[in-house]
Order: C-alpha cells, then sequence, then structure tokens
C-alpha cells in the first residue's frame, strides 16, 4: 500500500535517511527497530509530510504523496502517533477523539451556526461513537478529562483512539510502549492488534520493546544510521549478525 | 548629504539598538515579550534629571539612573511575571500584566511630573560640536555611540566569560536543567531583569541627553522601532540587536534623504515585514542568545 | 423608564463605544481562538471605515451596502496579509501584524483621499444603538455556534497543536486563513459603526495603542470563551470614564486592575460568570 | 569521599504526600536510601515514580511529610539548594543544554562546588570514564546521539559529587544495546560507592543491579523489601516482569 | 480572594452607574460653563496650560463681581472617544450653558456636533483647523487660526531679509501642522518664494537631523517649521547644530516657552506668527502673566492665554444674556461687542471666528519680543 523508494533526507549534509525502500503492505503489521538516532521517526515523518525526501519517492497506491502537505496525506488515510503525546491539552479524551473525525464529520457549519437540529443530531453521534471508541480502548471513565490531566498511559491510549477515529488505512505508531510496564506493553499490544485486524488497517510500528515487536509484528526492518540492514520475519531478523552487532548486542534479546 | 546621513543614521541606530538590548536579553531568558520596557527607558530618565536638577554630577546621575532603571526592572518582574511564572501561564499573560506596569509606570511619571517635556539645564548637557569634512556631530552624539558599542560589547563578555553568563545561557535554554545542576532560577531571572532593564534606563538616559528632552510620553518614540530592531536582528541575539538597531537607523535615514520622509515609518515596518517573511530568525537569529 | 431615557441621552456614546469595542475586542478573540495572536486590526478598522465612509460621502452609496463592502474589503485585506505570515508564530505574527496596522495608518496619513492628518469631518451618525448592538448580539451568536462545530473544532485544535492538527487531516493553512479573515471582517465592520457613530475619523484612530486596548479587553475577559471579551470591554471602556477624577494617575490605577485581573484571574473576568471555569 | 559510613541511613522519606493541579499524586511515600547502596523504585506508569524524584529534588513541593537527608530536613528547601546539599538528579528525557557544549555541560554540573582545578580534575575523569564525551567535548551537546546524551547527563549529574543519585529512567528510549551499557555504569558507581536511587521501566534490569526496591502502585508503597525478593516475589512478577 | 473579586465587579457595575451624576460637583455659583480639555495623554502640555488660564481666568471673572461663573474642568485624556463623552454628558446634564473646549482640532470635529444638536454653545480656544465653526451656528473660537497668523509672519521676514527660496519642514500627521504647511505653501507661492525643500515628520519625533540635512543641502534662506512647541524645539535646537543659517519662522505652535527651553540659545532669531505674545503691553496681560507666574511657577503659553481670555469672554457674554440658558448665551455670544482680553480686543467674526492679524514674533535671548 505504500511503498518508500530510494529515499534519502539530508540533514545539514548529515543523511538522516539513506536510499531506504521499504513496503507497508495491506493489512499487515510491521515493525521498525534500530538504535536511536538511526533514522525511526525521520521515517515517519516522511511518510506523514512533516518532513519531505531529499531524493527518492514516497507512494500511496502508486501515488506520490512525498510532496503533500500532512493534512493531505492524513486525508489519504495515513494516521499516526508520536513519540511524546500531542494530544490537545485543554480538550477533554472525547473531544480529542471527536477532532480526530475531523474529515468525516458531518456536521455542515451552516446547520451549525444556525442551530439547525438535524445538524446537532449528527455531531451528537460524532460523540456518541467517540465514547464507543474510548470504550474499546478501556477508557470510559476516562473520557470527560482533559487530556493534560490524564496519566501518559491514557495519553497513549486517547492518542490511539484518535487516530482511529480518522478510519485511516495505514497507522504509525512511535513507541507506543514507551514507559509502560511489560503488562500494560502486552494490553496494549492486544488492543492495537485487535483494532487493526477489526478495521483493515495497516500497522507500521516503531518499538524499543523487543518482546512487543517480536510479538505484534509479522515483517521487522532494521535501521542503522539511516540505512535499511536487515528485513524480514522477527526470527529472521533476531538471529541476523548485522543487526546483533549494530542493535541488539551481544547477549541478544531477553 | 550621504555622509553626514550615514553618521545620523548610525547615531540614532545606536539608542535603538542599546533600547533593544535588554528587550532581546529579556526575550532571549524567558521568552517574554516585556512591553514594558519602554516605560523604564523613560523613568531612568527622569531619574537621571531629577538627580541633576538636585545637584548631582552628571556622571553619578546617570549611574543613579541606570540603577533605578534596574531595580525598576526586578519590581517589574515580581509584580508582572513572577506570579504568572508559579501558575505556568501561557505567553499571552506576561505580555498583558507588562503593558499594565507599563501604564502604572508611565502613569505614576504623569503624576509626579505632569505632561510637560522636561530638559537639563543646559550647561550640564551643552556639548562641543564638530564638523569633519561634510559630516556634523556633537560629543554627545559620540558618547552614546561609543557608550552603546561598549555597552553591548560588556554584555556580550559577560555572557561568555562569566559565571552568572553561563547561568543565564543555561537558563534560557532550559530552566529545569539549570535548576537540576543547582543554579537558582528566580536569582537569574532577577539579575537578567536588573541587567535588561538597566541597559534600557541608560539608553533612556542617553536618549534624554541628546534630544535634552524627558517627558512621560518618550517611551512611545522608540517602543515599536525596538520591536523592528529585534526581529530585524534576529531575537535573542546581542550582536543582532547592534546590527538591526543601526539598519534600522540608517533606513531611517536614507529614506528621509532619498524617498519620503512621510513614509519613513512605513518603509521602516515594510522592512520588518518582509524580514519576518523571508527570514524570521533575523540577520542573526537562531544562533541567538544561547550562543551568543 | 423616564430615568432610564435620560440615562441613555446622557451616555448613549459610551454605550455605543462599548458595542463598538466588544466587537473589536472578538475581532481579536477570533485569530486567538485559532492560536493567532494578531494585532493588524487597527489597520483593518481603518480600511473598512475609510472606505465605508468614502463610498456614503463621496460616491452617496447607502450605508449598509457601503459598510458591507468595507467589510468585504477589510476580509480580503485579512486574507491578503493572512497568507505571507502564516507560518509566523507568537510574537512574531504578532509584530509582523503590528506592522501592517503601522503602514496602514501611515498611508493614511499620506493619502489625499483620507484626508491625511485632517481626517474626514462631518460623518452622519447612521450606526444608531439598535444598529450597534444587534451586530454585537448577533456576532456573538455566531461565534458562539462557530466554537461548537467541526470548524470551530478545528480552530481549538490548531490552537493548541497545529503538527497533530494537521495530521488528523485539518488544513491548518485554511483554517487560519480563515480565522483571519473573519477577525478583519469584524474589524472593519466595528471600525465602520465607530466612524458612523462619531462623526469625524482621522488616522490617529488607527494607531498601535487601540489594538492594545482590544487585546487587553479580550485577555482582561477571558479568552476561554465568546462572552470574556463582551465583558472584559464593558470594564475597560468604562474604566477611564469612572477614573477620571484621578486626573494624571488615572492610568496607575487604569495598570493595577488590568493587573490584578491577569494575576488573580488567570481566566479572565468571565470565569466570575461561569464558574465551571474559575478553577 | 564519603563521611558517612556504609549502611548508614542516607535519605529519609516519611509520609510524603506531593502532586500537581488540585489532586495528589503521591499519598504518603516512605522512602530509605543507606549510604553506598542502589535503591530502586518500580511500578507502573503512573504510579507516581518520576513524582517522588521531583519532589526529593525540590521541583514540586511537598505537600504534606517529610525528607531528611544526611540528618537535616531539605523538604521546603528550593531546587538549587537541595542541589547544594548534595542530591542531584538525572532526570528523566535528559535534560542536557543542547546549544551548550559538552564541556560547558559539565562546569554547569559543578556549578554549586568551588575551586575549578578540581573540577577540571573531575571533568577529566569524566572523560576517563566515557571516552566518547572527550571526542564531543567542544560539539553543541544537542549533536550527541541519545545514548551519548545519556551519559553526560549521567557524567554532569556526577559532576556536583553528589553525595545521593537520583537516577529517573536512565533507559528510556535507548536501544537494548545501550541499556545494557547504561546499566553497566550504574553498576560500577556502585562499586564506587556512590548512593543511588533508581526509577526504571525496567524493572528486570533494575532489580538485579539494586540492593532494595519498592514497588510504588497508584501513588503508595504497596512492597518493599531487598531487591532480590521483591524480584521473586510472584505477585510482582506477574505485574511487572511480565 | 473570591468574595473580594466579586466586591470589585460590584463596584465598576455602581460605578457606572453613578457616575451619570457627575457634573452634579459643579454648580455653586449663577452660571456653570463645561470645559474639556485634554489634560493628560499626549496633548496634556497644551491641556494642562488651558486648565491653569481658565482657573486664573474664573478667579479673575469671580472677583469683578459681574458674574458668578464656575468652570467644570474635565480631562478627556487625549482620547477622541472621552472626549465625546464628556459632551454627551455636559450637553444632557442641563447644568451648563455652554462648552469652552476641546483642546484639539480632531476631537472639535467629533464633539461639536454633538453640541450642536443639543443647542450647546461652544468655545473652541485652540481649535485651529479650517472648517471647526462651520460645524454649527453655536460654535466658536477665539483662536486666530494659522491662516491668519502665518502669511503675516512670513510677509514681514520677506520684506525685511533677502529671501528667494524656502524649505519646509511639517508635522503629516497632525492636522494643525498639517494646516501649517498649507498656509505657509500658499504664501510662499503667493510671493513667488522658491520651495526647495519638503519634509515631514510625526508627531512625537526628536530626531529630526535626517530631514535637517536633507534641507541644508538645499541651502534655503528661510526654513519655514510647521510644528508644536516641543518638536519645534527640538528643530531649531537641531538646525543650529547642523549649522543651518536660514531665516526659522512659525506659526502659533512655535509660541510657548517650550521654544527655548528646550533649544537654549539656538532659538534666538526664530521669528512667530502667533495670536498672544506674552510681552504685550495691554494692562490686562500684564496683570495675567504676573499673576500666572507667581500662581503656577512658570511662563504663561498661548493655550494659557488663550483660556483665560475665554472666561473673559465668557464673562461679558454671561453679563449681556437675556437669560441663563444655552440658546440665549448663544445668541450673546453672536452679538457680543469687541471685549477687551489678554489677546488685546477682541471680537468674533460673522463665521464665529477670532477677528485680527495676530503678532510677529522674535525671540531674542530667550524671550519673545516684537519683530
Amino acid at each position: 500500500m505504500i511503498a518508500l523508494a530510494g529515499v534519502t533526507k539530508d540533514y545539514g549534509g548529515v543523511h538522516a535517511v539513506k536510499d531506504l525502500s521499504l513496503e507497508l503492505p495491506d493489512q499487515t503489521v510491521l515493525g521498525l527497530i534500530g538504535p536511536n538516532g538511526a533514522g525511526k521517526t525521520t521515517v515517519l515523518n516522511l511518510m506523514t509530510g512533516l518532513a519531505t525526501p531529499t531524493s527518492g519517492t514516497i507512494a500511496l497506491d502508486e501515488r506520490r504523496i512525498d510532496h503533500l502537505k500532512p493534512h493531505a496525506i492524513a486525508a489519504l488515510g495515513i494516521a499516526r502517533t508520536y513519540q511524546t503525546s500531542r494530544l490537545f491539552p485543554q480538550m477533554s479524551a472525547l473531544e480529542n477523539v471527536v477532532v480526530g473525525m475531523h474529515l468525516h464529520a458531518d456536521d455542515s457549519l451552516l446547520g451549525q451556526l444556525t442551530g439547525w437540529p438535524p445538524t446537532l443530531a449528527r455531531a451528537q453521534r460524532l460523540r456518541t461513537q467517540a465514547r464507543e471508541l474510548l470504550g474499546e480502548l478501556g477508557l470510559s471513565e476516562r473520557a470527560d478529562a482533559l487530556a493534560r490531566n490524564l496519566a501518559p498511559g491514557e495519553q497513549r491510549r486517547v492518542e490511539i483512539a484518535r487516530a482511529i477515529a480518522m478510519q485511516p488505512r495505514a497507522l504509525l505508531l512511535d513507541e507506543p510502549a514507551a514507559g509502560l510496564n511489560p503488562v500494560e506493553t502486552d494490553r496494549l499490544r492486544a488492543e492495537i492488534l485487535k483494532l487493526a485486524r477489526e478495521r483493515n488497517i495497516s500497522v507500521l510500528l516503531i518499538e524499543h520493546d523487543m518482546s512487543f515487536v517480536m510479538a505484534a509484528c509479522e515483517r521487522i526492518a532494521v535501521l542503522n544510521f539511516g540505512e535499511k540492514i536487515a528485513e524480514g520475519t522477527p526470527d529472521q531478523v533476531r538471529a541476523d549478525p548485522r543487526v546483533i552487532e549494530a542493535y541488539l548486542g551481544v547477549e541478544g534479546v531477553a | 548629504m550621504l555622509a553626514q546621513q550615514l553618521v545620523n543614521g548610525l547615531f540614532i541606530g545606536s539608542v535603538y539598538a542599546l533600547f533593544a538590548l535588554g528587550y532581546t536579553l529579556i526575550f532571549g531568558v524567558l521568552d517574554i515579550l516585556n512591553l514594558a520596557h519602554a516605560s523604564i527607558f523613560m523613568l531612568g530618565a527622569f531619574t537621571t534629571l531629577v538627580l541633576v536638577l538636585k545637584g548631582v554630577p552628571l556622571l553619578l546621575a546617570i549611574l543613579g539612573g541606570a540603577l533605578a532603571g534596574g531595580l525598576l526592572g526586578v519590581l517589574l518582574d515580581r509584580v508582572a511575571f513572577w506570579p504568572l511564572r508559579r501558575r505556568q501561564a501561557g505567553p499571552l499573560a506576561p505580555l498583558i500584566s507588562s503593558i499594565a506596569v507599563g501604564m502604572i509606570y508611565v502613569g505614576t511619571a504623569n503624576g509626579i511630573f505632569g505632561p510637560d517635556v522636561r530638559h537639563f539645564p543646559f550647561d550640564v548637557v551643552r556639548t562641543p560640536t564638530y564638523t569633519i569634512g561634510p559630516v556634523t556631530f556633537t560629543l554627545a552624539q559620540l558618547t552614546i555611540f561609543i557608550a552603546s558599542l561598549a555597552l553591548m560589547a560588556g554584555l556580550q563578555l559577560l555572557l561568555r566569560r562569566t559565571r552568572l553568563g553561563a547561568a543565564i545561557r543555561a537558563v534560557a535554554e532550559n530552566p529545569r536543567a539549570a535548576q537540576l545542576v543547582g543554579i537558582d532560577l528566580e536569582s537569574v531571572y532577577a539579575q537578567t531583569f536588573f541587567i535588561a532593564s538597566a541597559l534600557g534606563a541608560v539608553a533612556g538616559i542617553l536618549f534624554a541627553l541628546t534630544f535634552n528632552a524627558v517627558s512621560s510620553v518618550m517611551g512611545s518614540a522608540v517602543e515599536l522601532k525596538g520591536l523592528a530592531v529585534i526581529v530585524l536582528g534576529g531575537m535573542g541575539s546581542i550582536p543582532g540587536s547592534l546590527l538591526g538597531g543601526l539598519l534600522i537607523g540608517l533606513s531611517e535615514d536614507l529614506s528621509v534623504a532619498y524617498l519620503s520622509s512621510g513614509y519613513r515609518d512605513a518603509i521602516v515596518f515594510a522592512i520588518l515585514f518582509l524580514m519576518l517573511i523571508i527570514r524570521p530568525t533575523g540577520l542573526l537569529g537562531k544562533r541567538g542568545l544561547r550562543t551568543a | 423608564m423616564h430615568a432610564l431615557t435620560a440615562f441613555y441621552s446622557a451616555h448613549s456614546a459610551l454605550i455605543n463605544q462599548i458595542g463598538v469595542n466588544a466587537l473589536l475586542a472578538l475581532s481579536i478573540w477570533v485569530t486567538l481562538a485559532c492560536g493567532q495572536l494578531s494585532l493588524g486590526n487597527m489597520g483593518f478598522m481603518a480600511i473598512t471605515a475609510y472606505a465605508s465612509v468614502l463610498l456614503v460621502l463621496r460616491a452617496h452609496w447607502p450605508f449598509f451596502p457601503a459598510v458591507l463592502a468595507g467589510t468585504g474589503l477589510a476580509a480580503i485585506a485579512g486574507l491578503l496579509l493572512g497568507w505571507p505570515v502564516l507560518r509566523l508564530r507568537g510574537v512574531f505574527l504578532a509584530i509582523a501584524t503590528i506592522g501592517f496596522g503601522e503602514i496602514v495608518r501611515i498611508f493614511a496619513v499620506n493619502l489625499s483621499v483620507t484626508g491625511g492628518a485632517e481626517g474626514i469631518a462631518g460623518i452622519p451618525q447612521l450606526a444608531s444603538t439598535p444598529i450597534i448592538y444587534s451586530s454585537l448580539a448577533l456576532a456573538v451568536f455566531l461565534l458562539w455556534r462557530l466554537t461548537r462545530s467541526r470548524a470551530g473544532r478545528a480552530f481549538a485544535a490548531i490552537a493548541q497543536d497545529e503538527v497533530a492538527a494537521a495530521g488528523l487531516g485539518i488544513d491548518p493553512a485554511a483554517y487560519k486563513l480563515a480565522a483571519f479573515a473573519i477577525g478583519a471582517a469584524i474589524a472593519g465592520y466595528a471600525g465602520a459603526l465607530s466612524a458612523f457613530s462619531s462623526f469625524f475619523i482621522s488616522p490617529t484612530d488607527y494607531s498601535f495603542g487601540r489594538v492594545v486596548d482590544m487585546l487587553a479587553s479580550a485577555v482582561v475577559g477571558g479568552i476561554g470563551s465568546v462572552g470574556g471579551p463582551v465583558l472584559g470591554s464593558i470594564l475597560l471602556t468604562l474604566l477611564p470614564e469612572t477614573l477620571r477624577f484621578l486626573q494624571n494617575y488615572r492610568d496607575v490605577i487604569n495598570g493595577l486592575i488590568l493587573l490584578f485581573v491577569i494575576v488573580f484571574l488567570p481566566q479572565g473576568l468571565w470565569s466570575l460568570v461561569d464558574r465551571r471555569r474559575a478553577s | 569521599m564519603n563521611a558517612i559510613p556504609a549502611g548508614v541511613t542516607l535519605l529519609d522519606v516519611r509520609g510524603l504526600h506531593a502532586g500537581y493541579g488540585r489532586s495528589d499524586v503521591l499519598h504518603g511515600i516512605d522512602v530509605r536510601i543507606e549510604q553506598g547502596r542502589i535503591a530502586s523504585i518500580i511500578g507502573a506508569n503512573g504510579a507516581g515514580k518520576t513524582t517522588t524524584l521531583l519532589a526529593i529534588s525540590g521541583l514540586l513541593p511537598v505537600r504534606a511529610g517529610s525528607i531528611e537527608f544526611s540528618g537535616a530536613r531539605i523538604d521546603g528547601r528550593t531546587a538549587h539548594a537541595i542541589v547544594s546539599s548534595g542530591v542531584t538528579q538525572v532526570p528523566e528525557g535528559r535534560l542536557i543544554l543542547s546549544q551548550m557544549s559538552v564541556r560547558e555541560n559539565l562546569e554547569l554540573g559543578a556549578w554549586t562546588r568551588h575551586g575549578r582545578a578540581a573540577v577540571d580534575d573531575d571533568i577529566e575523569a569524566m572523560f576517563a570514564r566515557f571516552p566518547i564525551l572527550r571526542e564531543r567535548a567542544a560539539l553543541a551537546a544537542g549533536s550527541l546521539s541519545g545514548g551519548e546524551q545519556q551519559m553526560l547527563a549521567i557524567a554532569r549529574g556526577l559532576m556536583a559529587r553528589p553525595k545521593l543519585l537520583l537516577l529517573d529512567e536512565p533507559s528510556l528510549g535507548l536501544a537494548p544495546k545501550l541499556v545494557a551499557q547504561i546499566f553497566g555504569i550504574i553498576e560500577s558507581l556502585r562499586e564506587e560507592g556512590q548512593s543511588i536511587l533508581l526509577v526504571e521501566q525496567n524493572a528486570r534490569q533494575a532489580l538485579a543491579i539494586s540492593d532494595y526496591a519498592y514497588v510504588m502502585e497508584r501513588g503508595s508503597v504497596v512492597r518493599e523489601g531487598p531487591a532480590g525478593e521483591v524480584a521473586r516475589d510472584p505477585a510482582v512478577i506477574s505485574a511487572y516482569l511480565g | 480572594m473570591r468574595s473580594s473579586i466579586r466586591a470589585l465587579f460590584a463596584f465598576f457595575v455602581a460605578a457606572f452607574f453613578a457616575f451619570g451624576s457627575l457634573p452634579a460637583i459643579a454648580a455653586s455659583g449663577d452660571a456653570t460653563v463645561g470645559a474639556v480639555f485634554d489634560i493628560s495623554g499626549a496633548a496634556g502640555s497644551y491641556g494642562d496650560g488651558q486648565k491653569n488660564g481658565l482657573q486664573l481666568g474664573e478667579d479673575y471673572v469671580n472677583k469683578n463681581g459681574r458674574v458668578h461663573l464656575s468652570f467644570d474642568i474635565e480631562d478627556a485624556a487625549t482620547q477622541k472617544a472621552q472626549a465625546v463623552n464628556l459632551f454627551q454628558t455636559f450637553t444632557t446634564g442641563g447644568k451648563v450653558v455652554a462648552i469652552v473646549g476641546p483642546t484639539l482640532s480632531s476631537e472639535a470635529f467629533a464633539t461639536d456636533p454633538i453640541a450642536v444638536s443639543a443647542g450647546m454653545p461652544v468655545l473652541g480656544i485652540s481649535n485651529t483647523a479650517n472648517g471647526v465653526t462651520a460645524l454649527g451656528p453655536c460654535v466658536f473660537r477665539n483662536s486666530l487660526t494659522e491662516a491668519a497668523v502665518v502669511p503675516h509672519a512670513l510677509k514681514a521676514v520677506i520684506d525685511r531679509y533677502h529671501v528667494n527660496t524656502a524649505a519646509i519642514i511639517y508635522g503629516n500627521d497632525d492636522a494643525f501642522t498639517k494646516t501649517d504647511y498649507d498656509v505657509a505653501k500658499a504664501a510662499l507661492d503667493a510671493d513667488h518664494i522658491k520651495i526647495v525643500s519638503t519634509q515631514t515628520f510625526s508627531k512625537g519625533d526628536v530626531d529630526f537631523q535626517a530631514q535637517l540635512t536633507s534641507i541644508k543641502a538645499a541651502n534655503p534662506d528661510l526654513l519655514f517649521v510647521g510644528a508644536l512647541a516641543v518638536e519645534a524645539g527640538h528643530i531649531v535646537a537641531d538646525a543650529h547644530t547642523l549649522g543651518i543659517k536660514s531665516h526659522v519662522v512659525g506659526g502659533n505652535g512655535l509660541n510657548s516657552p517650550q521654544v527655548y527651553s528646550l533649544s537654549g540659545g539656538a532659538a534666538d532669531g526664530v521669528v512667530v506668527g502667533a495670536a498672544w505674545a506674552i510681552g504685550a503691553q495691554n494692562p490686562g496681560n500684564i496683570d495675567f502673566v504676573e499673576k500666572y507666574r507667581v500662581r503656577f511657577l512658570k511662563d504663561p503659553d498661548q493655550f494659557a492665554a488663550q483660556a483665560f481670555a475665554a472666561a473673559q469672554i465668557m464673562e461679558n457674554v454671561l453679563t449681556a444674556a437675556k437669560s441663563l440658558t444655552p440658546k440665549d448665551v448663544c445668541d450673546s455670544m453672536k452679538s457680543m461687542k469687541p471685549v477687551n482680553t489678554v489677546l488685546g480686543a477682541f471680537s468674533f467674526t460673522s463665521n464665529r471666528d477670532a477677528s485680527g492679524d495676530g503678532v510677529v514674533l522674535v525671540v531674542k535671548n530667550g524671550r519673545f519680543i516684537g519683530f
């Protein structure tokens, strides 16, 4: 579905990403791992329009998206979360999710300005849907809390709910399990996989927690210094000597 | 004529630069646009005037004005910014509270000194006029120019070479990190306000001495120009405020000389506007205070 | 009843000023709601005021078409200003827009069609109190509805995190431009009402201090909701009138009250009315 | 370096309440650290681990309870005064000063100390311990990689010659290889007699190098004991070690 | 805390309704005249002199005893909106019979129509812009306009010295100084003097070197300054510093002690066309200047003199009025016979403007004397 071909991104002469080719097929969970500073987040930024490739192409179903603005890429169905929460802090969890429905919200401006009852009913329906979505992520009770008052783990899940609310085809997750303990991590992994399966969403995730990555991903790509050094199934990657050397360390994965 | 216009521009530009220095320092350290700076500019001048009229020698009176300006800056921080800092208010609240303190300062000057323009006794400020070739200037103008450069160099040294300077730069970059190494945040803020405001007061004093006029509204002459200077030079950059000040001064004088005096300020603001569009970080911005 | 009519006839100008100032504070508030500190609104005031006054006086247009044409002009100016400054944030945006406002004023001083510094006198009193207050009521209602609409949600999202908003498919540039144009139109419209209720306009009416008043009204009233700017305008328009006896010290008290509200009422005066926001 | 003999109580936190806004995050925490030992706090996200460290280092006001350090009350002191009294925090997210050079960062670490020569000696010592920092000494700290930045953050913390080092999530966001390296550093610090309070998400590794451990849940300590015992506790294993 | 905030808010609401009765503080005598001056704000230095002059005039009139008069002097703070509100309060309060002011012409254009529609007479004492008295049948002024005084001053200089070329510097963002330019240009054109440089500045400027350097390069015989006192003082000082040798001429705005106090000896030789001379030898004026110095510890300026003259005019108008109503006061003003004032013998023209040619003064040793 999404294909990066020969993508390079320079920042002041330094290659953050170098000649990277990567594919995220339909209905796949793909892991992207690598040491800090390997360019993983840059890849996500390139795919969502926050950065523009120095060379190479990024395509969604053969359509070039590498020079589109972020909002236009989002409109094509690519959603993401961020390493540190980017919830709207002054809104409630529910309102955050309702904003996530922006592209599909059907309450017209004129109807809202005039208070036209069918429009108000549609707006109410959006809120109901948002509440249900939060419920699926176990956040029913926190729906009306201001986002900035949520615990970090809750913020992470609201962010995922907000991304899902976009009805995306692809979901890019930047370290969803960072700061979570193993139990929380397991639960989050289950929730993500369930949502993705039910809604036919492909997932690309960056993660340091190897147990998470190994359990969640069908395929894993490994970056080092902006270059892809390996790609394959979890078992292939785990055994790859280059990956062990650059990333996992001699002791391997616990 | 060009030579004379260039000299005029450099003189007035150095005052703008000195005024803008305090603006830029406070912005660099606290991310606050301190709109009360112009009122400290004015009160510094009034303090010096009062001291001179009481018979204090001029140099001492200037020092007194600078000291008063610095203390007013510390007071400003305490009443207008400190409470907002404590509750982590957004960027809008300090903007308004600095306007409020500016009103209080100007209102106080108005109440005490009335709306009239005051001036120094002529025997205090009468300075010889020099003519070199096609260029005429006064000793006061020359002094202002040199003093501005010296003060800017001094501030630069302070930031680069002293312990306080390192603390100011650290706080400017990340207050929490500075706290973690044991820097007393509030003390650094207070000292920053003192230095910035004392510089603003000195700018006001030199301005008043050159034009021999002190009035409660004198700050409005430099308020918006100061903004133009720091944007042009680069917010938070000390060499930037010098460069910006001189360029604004020159552009004013040259637009009067060769374009139209009626559109002088429009040209200044057009330059400002274009600068923001083309390069929002200013000529020497980005490097900013942190790398001074 | 008689007391009320007498009160009105003695203070109708002041009552009109409050209405106009409330509209002006709302014009600043709209852009703030989209996360932009735009301080060029005195420029939009000037554009609509001069345009509509000239249309009425020179081209003999009727009042409303003239004002609407002028308002449209301000909205277009808002778009033209908004586009290049889109990527500026915070104080940089504020400074750029101040520059715009000053440039408009300087042109008003230097052009002959505006009467230069001598201004334009003899403007008919066409903006009555009912016109001003029904305009204000309509503006408050529409803006209140706007905040609850899809566009309003987008405004709030952009104000709180522009990158995240764009990631959800919200086009920040389009909404910011819209906010600019709405703000410019409201400021312009209020400028026209002001001109047609005060006999005379000159460039002095559109100086930097004017926009500082608007901003102070909006923030003192509270920018969390549409009622705040209205409340702030009432207070800050009345303050100088009630403090006149202080003469030269008036600004001291003015400033102290402003400071008091900012320091002790973080959400503005509106939080006294709307207790839910009081925390 | 340390006047207090090993095993003597260095930090004694009793009944600590702290929080943000209107609600408390901590509901009466008791934590004790002995001289020359490593204590770690583990627990779920949002349990209040970082809040505890912030309260100890004075960045968050203590609402109730007491904090005693080397026999003196330090709760209520300002953050910089607490650094001066010998407690230094290496914060989550590192908070290095990215526009200042690596060397300047280290110098700032010694802010509360006097005596230029001793500081210079210590910088040399840090360079010896972290050779990569010597290579990067003149560079802006922001240009360092994540792992290098974490080393710089620890080195900066050590520059204050703290009696107690508070480490907040030192392995957060680091690749597995670097995580191992960081834990190696912590271990070597203990061998030198450095007292450490460690907050870690990576409970398994944290317990492996600690002497004593606290388990936090929803703002309270629910289990404490020698690290080895805690690591074998079935409840802890199922909740935190997976 | 919360309750004190509520109390504060309640105070403002109460204050709003209470200040409807604001003019009640006046009126202990037979007639009250309202006065709206800019005592604070940017034009504060003019309003200050006006307030002083009017207060002195009130004492003078009441001592004469022909009529008992009190002035209710209010500060408009150089805010047009405040001037408007004060006019409305005065015209609807039923307590004042006439209004003196406002300070600035730009305010007059906004305020005088309010008085006109209420039938309230207005006496402007410092409004000099064209068209102010045309606003209504009861709008008067005792201030000689720039059109009346500037041509005389220019003519006097041109007659005495050898003048072929001239330069003009004026404030283009102020109605008064812009009028200066219009009037001076017309007068110079009429005399076939070539204008070699025209420069402008803005209110509040203090640095005029750029403009004056351009003027110096054009080397004019005469330099006309269209400015108010403070800017004029700076212009004269800067011109001196730059070594400009032209004959400096100005209008009413330069008729202020500030011109020489701000420029020191540089002001010597500046020629000023004005409505009033501090050294005029009519007995009333000598007395006025002396009393003013004693009470306010400084020299009066033209603003103060014109305010004092306003009191003298009101004395005669009120004495002659059929009754103390705004309408009869207006009628009395229309039919006023010439009055001796500090400005000399004063009468209104048929257009309700001040009649006369004013005086031409020159600065000598820091004083204004006849040219």
